[in-house]
């Protein structure tokens, strides 16, 4: 199978800062993004989990983007401009990707 | 002073409350017992739509009250003024940075939904009629707090943001704000019709709901103040238990002062006294990110709601009655 | 037309579809009012469960009737003739292409089971006895129009599936069809006892739980409705709306031949109007996944369902009365 | 005999039992029919909530007995006897590791709520009376069987580990224990008046609830029984017939010696029977991870839990009768 | 600790398409996989989220396959017959695992 | 973007597990990790999923945890010794990080 080089972006952020962060991405072009629930975690600001919990602070979720390398610092800038302030990682890996003409 | 503890007493006996303390409990000694985050919020939706709606067929069996609109204004002003009260009270009592003061202070000005509910069934259970407009009241009084905080905070110097359009949204739209007044409507416009065809569901059932509400509500508290070490100094936890005082007599002022009835009196008060911890704390994450939010959080939900359920409700209950008259 | 007027007004102005309206509302103007998606599928087998078992109660009270097996075939026949038609209409009104014309017309075949509970409701409200079998006959029509829309895709060449054995699985064994029939098996077999041991679980919230559901539909119509700029041409709106009066026609033809009561006229015109949002979908997914899914869908659940809720039932109890008669 | 196939015949069409043979038949023929993790969670939350508090206020009604600590201490003894004779009767009757058979063995001395509840609905709707207490002996004998389970893994050699702090949280302070006690108490405490204030909450809709949720229970036991070709062999599977025999003897006994009441000697029989299937298998996984889970599941889930919910309980219902009188 | 080379394959599908990817993944000789919930995300056919919904169609689920890099080829095949007609988007990220025997 | 060498370590275990292995994370010196809900998979030990599941026994969870290169031994151990008797999976990638004060 044609396999083509891209990134795997993961960004873990305060739940609250989903669509900032969302709405940041698709100005920066991203063509995609993926969102998973997250349950729980732990960090310099403590531990918590969502067992029983009604608002939406105290929550992160987990947001992955697949991205062509090239657009890589687009992305990064608008993903930090929304993380910089808020509790929340970033991590970037190297991937391989199906299909580009979709990224 | 009998009559408080009598009072007191008796509501510390009800399911309501016993509910709330064995999810403290529960979470106290580690259990492993929990609600799923959808099964609370289910919860929530419910317990929102079904005060809504009643207070909303209330006006309409009652007549629209000509205080309707002066006690939404003394609401709005209560959740504006409250904050900077607040604010002032915290610095002078624990060493708490201003961004931190300002997010707390927002929380107070704010109302607990279901502490305001916790107070109407408790009041219903007495036979003691309120305005059903209260409802749309702890709706107006959801949002207002939070512009005073981001005043707060900004004028000294603590906050960089401006309010945005997301911010906006958060403060104006926000799902309980939204769906309180909203059921509150429906109530109004269907009236004792509307309320008939759903009271199977939304009256009777009620109590019991609340009950297994209050107990998740207890587990979160509970794990809270489990991971709240280092941040609930003394002088924090007397705030959280003055403040709520304060609060309430502001709120008994405002209630003689619009010629609300008893019941409507102590909801007032109990509005006043109360602390937010669903929509302020969202709001404030996104607004004063530097803010700590497990102080917030652990003094609103761990302090001041657990003293408001027991030992606030009956007695705003007795100071109303003492002043207001039976 | 008053008439229409009156009933329809009537209707507006109930808790359902204020409900409803209110969703809908809140997710146009983007508050962040949701339902956690165990909730609203919890909602959905709760009104599934409940409306399936009564309609086999009702069976077991009033005696299997001759009727029964004619309506089912009449219900299958309906709906593997109204994709034809929905195919006709849609590629008549908008540039369409052959396989969301397909998709589509394999919606409204197919039927919205709470548009039939809603009209239930409505009929049960007004006294207006309905047989109990039509939940079969609702079951029945969810799948056939699967099969006609396929055979439309791979006619016109725009499919390349034939129907595997997880098609199958999805048409016959789809979740919403076994428990509304397994429902309503349990109901007839257990008949106007069993009915009486859960009573006050399925008959007596029931409204005020399809309120709730009501209000979570018009969350994700609005928000669907939100994102589909440039799905919906004039064209494509004009579909559904004139869609479901066609199927109502064929309905209320079908009915008067069944020599079905005028609740079951009714309810089998609300059969035909209705389109699906559960069941159907996900099959279009799996057997024609070039088809656009926000077509279909924003048509069925932000377009036809609305219309059918608020304008559909009262006209079509209108003009049910007019020509079965009472 | 015919007495037995009446009662058994009667039980069967009940709606409780058909929604479990519905979930059951559904995944058996593998339907996608569903409940999400969620709604499961929530439902059983609130039977353990429910069944816990009307057990308490049953007590306070009647005054606290004094067969309540002998009933308890019978509980735990119990709880701590079945595990021995669940271990040699399954090594006898099929190849099973040592660690398999003892895990199996410590979900045999514990006991199954769900069970429990069918049976006490089953005696109301006779209008056989039953200690209130017998919640608590439930929630007594859920854990002891723990304990003489992992006796018997490292006696044998086939566990390694000690008890651990983890493992004893998992034991004692386990979910459905502390709410099922807690609930318990809140009846105990608020007693008549309690009970009065949520009795539409958890007692009017208690069965309907109970349908859900044992549909939800067929689905999950057919979609175990589906992936466990090869683990239930014959000797297995016989096994799951015969102890459910053995513990409802045991429990018959220690009844009649504790001078129950007929509902009483029952709901003791059904708690030897049952094996657990949710506070067991937590602790198991962390206890003794080599054993393997699906024998366990699948066997108490599988085999016995609709064993008794057809054919044990009347079967109970009959010899306590015969035995026990009246 | 002894690390050993694989691959991590991450499939995002739509949610109707699970079991019909898991069979395929089945039939490919992949020794095992787990399947994440997806609550939300965006692409080339537009922005949505699960809440308040009741249907499969309209979500998707992420499902992750640590595999020996001799048996990606299989895996590659088998999942692209599946995704080729349906949304969703295919990684593959070199990664190290424990335990080798387990794949 | 100035980007930091780190570790994804992805740890899938049984969820009754969680708490174990995040205590011996924290014992191990980690910063942080997240935890998302698994809704199904399949392995050595059959095919599971969580609908209409109550107990905890029978599902998973997956730890995710960036961390600095050199902290990766002691983590790996720690996490080892609970997953040993235990049903679950642990790989670990390399990934980059903003912000690597955080880890
Ligand atoms: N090293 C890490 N690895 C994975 N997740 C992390 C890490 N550090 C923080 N997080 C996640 O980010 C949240 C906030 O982190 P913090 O700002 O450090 O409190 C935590 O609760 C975790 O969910
Ligand atoms: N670049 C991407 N990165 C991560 N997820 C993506 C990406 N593109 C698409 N997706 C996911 O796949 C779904 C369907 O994509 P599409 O077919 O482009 O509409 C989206 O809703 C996302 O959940
Ligand atoms: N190769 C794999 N890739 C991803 N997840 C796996 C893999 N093997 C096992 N798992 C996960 O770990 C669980 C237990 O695996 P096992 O111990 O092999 O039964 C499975 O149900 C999956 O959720
Ligand atoms: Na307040
Ligand atoms: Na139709
Ligand atoms: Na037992």
């Amino acid at each position: 199978m044609k396999m083509h080089e891209a990134k795997r972006v993961e960004i873990i952020i305060e739940a609250v800062m989903e669509r900032q962060l969302t709405n940041a991405l698709n100005d920066a072009g991203v063509t995609g993004y993926t969102v998973l629930p997250v349950s729980g975690g732990s960090g310099r600001s403590g531990q918590w989990n969502r067992e029983g919990q009604v608002g939406r602070a105290g929550g992160m979720v987990a947001v992955i983007c697949l991205i062509r390398p090239e657009r890589l610092d687009r992305l990064l800038e608008a993903a930090f401009a929304v993380v910089e302030q808020h509790i929340g990682v970033v991590s970037v890996s190297d991937t391989q990707v199906l299909r580009a003409e979709r990224f | 002073m009998d009559n408080i503890l009598a009072l007191a007493g008796a509501n510390l006996v009800s399911p309501i409350i016993l509910s709330f303390v064995l999810g403290l409990a529960a979470a106290l000694v580690r259990s492993d017992l929990s609600f799923p985050e959808a099964i609370a919020k289910g919860l929530s939706l419910y317990l929102l739509f079904a005060i809504g709606f009643k207070g909303g067929a209330g006006v309409a069996a009652h007549g629209v009250d000509a205080r309707l609109v002066a006690a939404l204004v003394s609401g709005v002003a209560l959740s504006l003024l409250l904050p900077f009260v607040a604010f002032a009270l915290l610095r002078a009592l624990a060493r708490v940075s201003v961004v931190d003061a300002a997010a707390v202070a927002g929380h107070y000005g704010s109302i607990s939904i279901v502490t305001f509910v916790a107070a109407s069934t408790l009041l219903s259970g007495r036979g003691i009629p309120a305005e059903g407009f209260m409802v749309a009241v702890a709706a107006a009084m959801e949002a207002p707090a939070i512009l005073s905080a981001l005043w707060l905070a900004m004028r000294r110097g603590g906050g960089s943001e401006r309010v945005g359009t997301e911010l906006w949204r958060e403060i104006l739209l926000n799902g309980s704000i939204v769906l309180l007044l909203g059921a509150f409507a429906i109530g109004w416009i269907t009236g004792e019709k509307g309320l008939a065809e759903i009271e199977s569901f939304i009256v009777e059932p009620f109590k019991g709901v609340l009950c297994l509400f209050l107990l998740d509500m207890g587990l979160v508290a509970g794990r809270g103040l489990r991971g709240s070490r280092g941040v609930l100094s003394p002088g924090v936890v007397a705030f959280g238990i003055l403040m709520p005082l304060v609060g309430a007599a502001l709120g008994l002022a405002a209630g003689l002062a619009l010629g609300l009835s008893l019941g409507g009196v102590v909801l007032l008060m109990v509005l006043g006294a109360s602390a937010s911890y669903i929509a302020v704390p969202a709001a404030m994450r996104v607004a004063l990110p530097k803010a700590n939010p497990a102080l917030s959080l652990t003094l609103s939900l761990g302090v001041t709601f657990p003293f408001n359920l027991t030992i606030g409700i009956p007695l705003y209950m007795m100071l109303a009655t003492a002043v207001a008259g039976s």
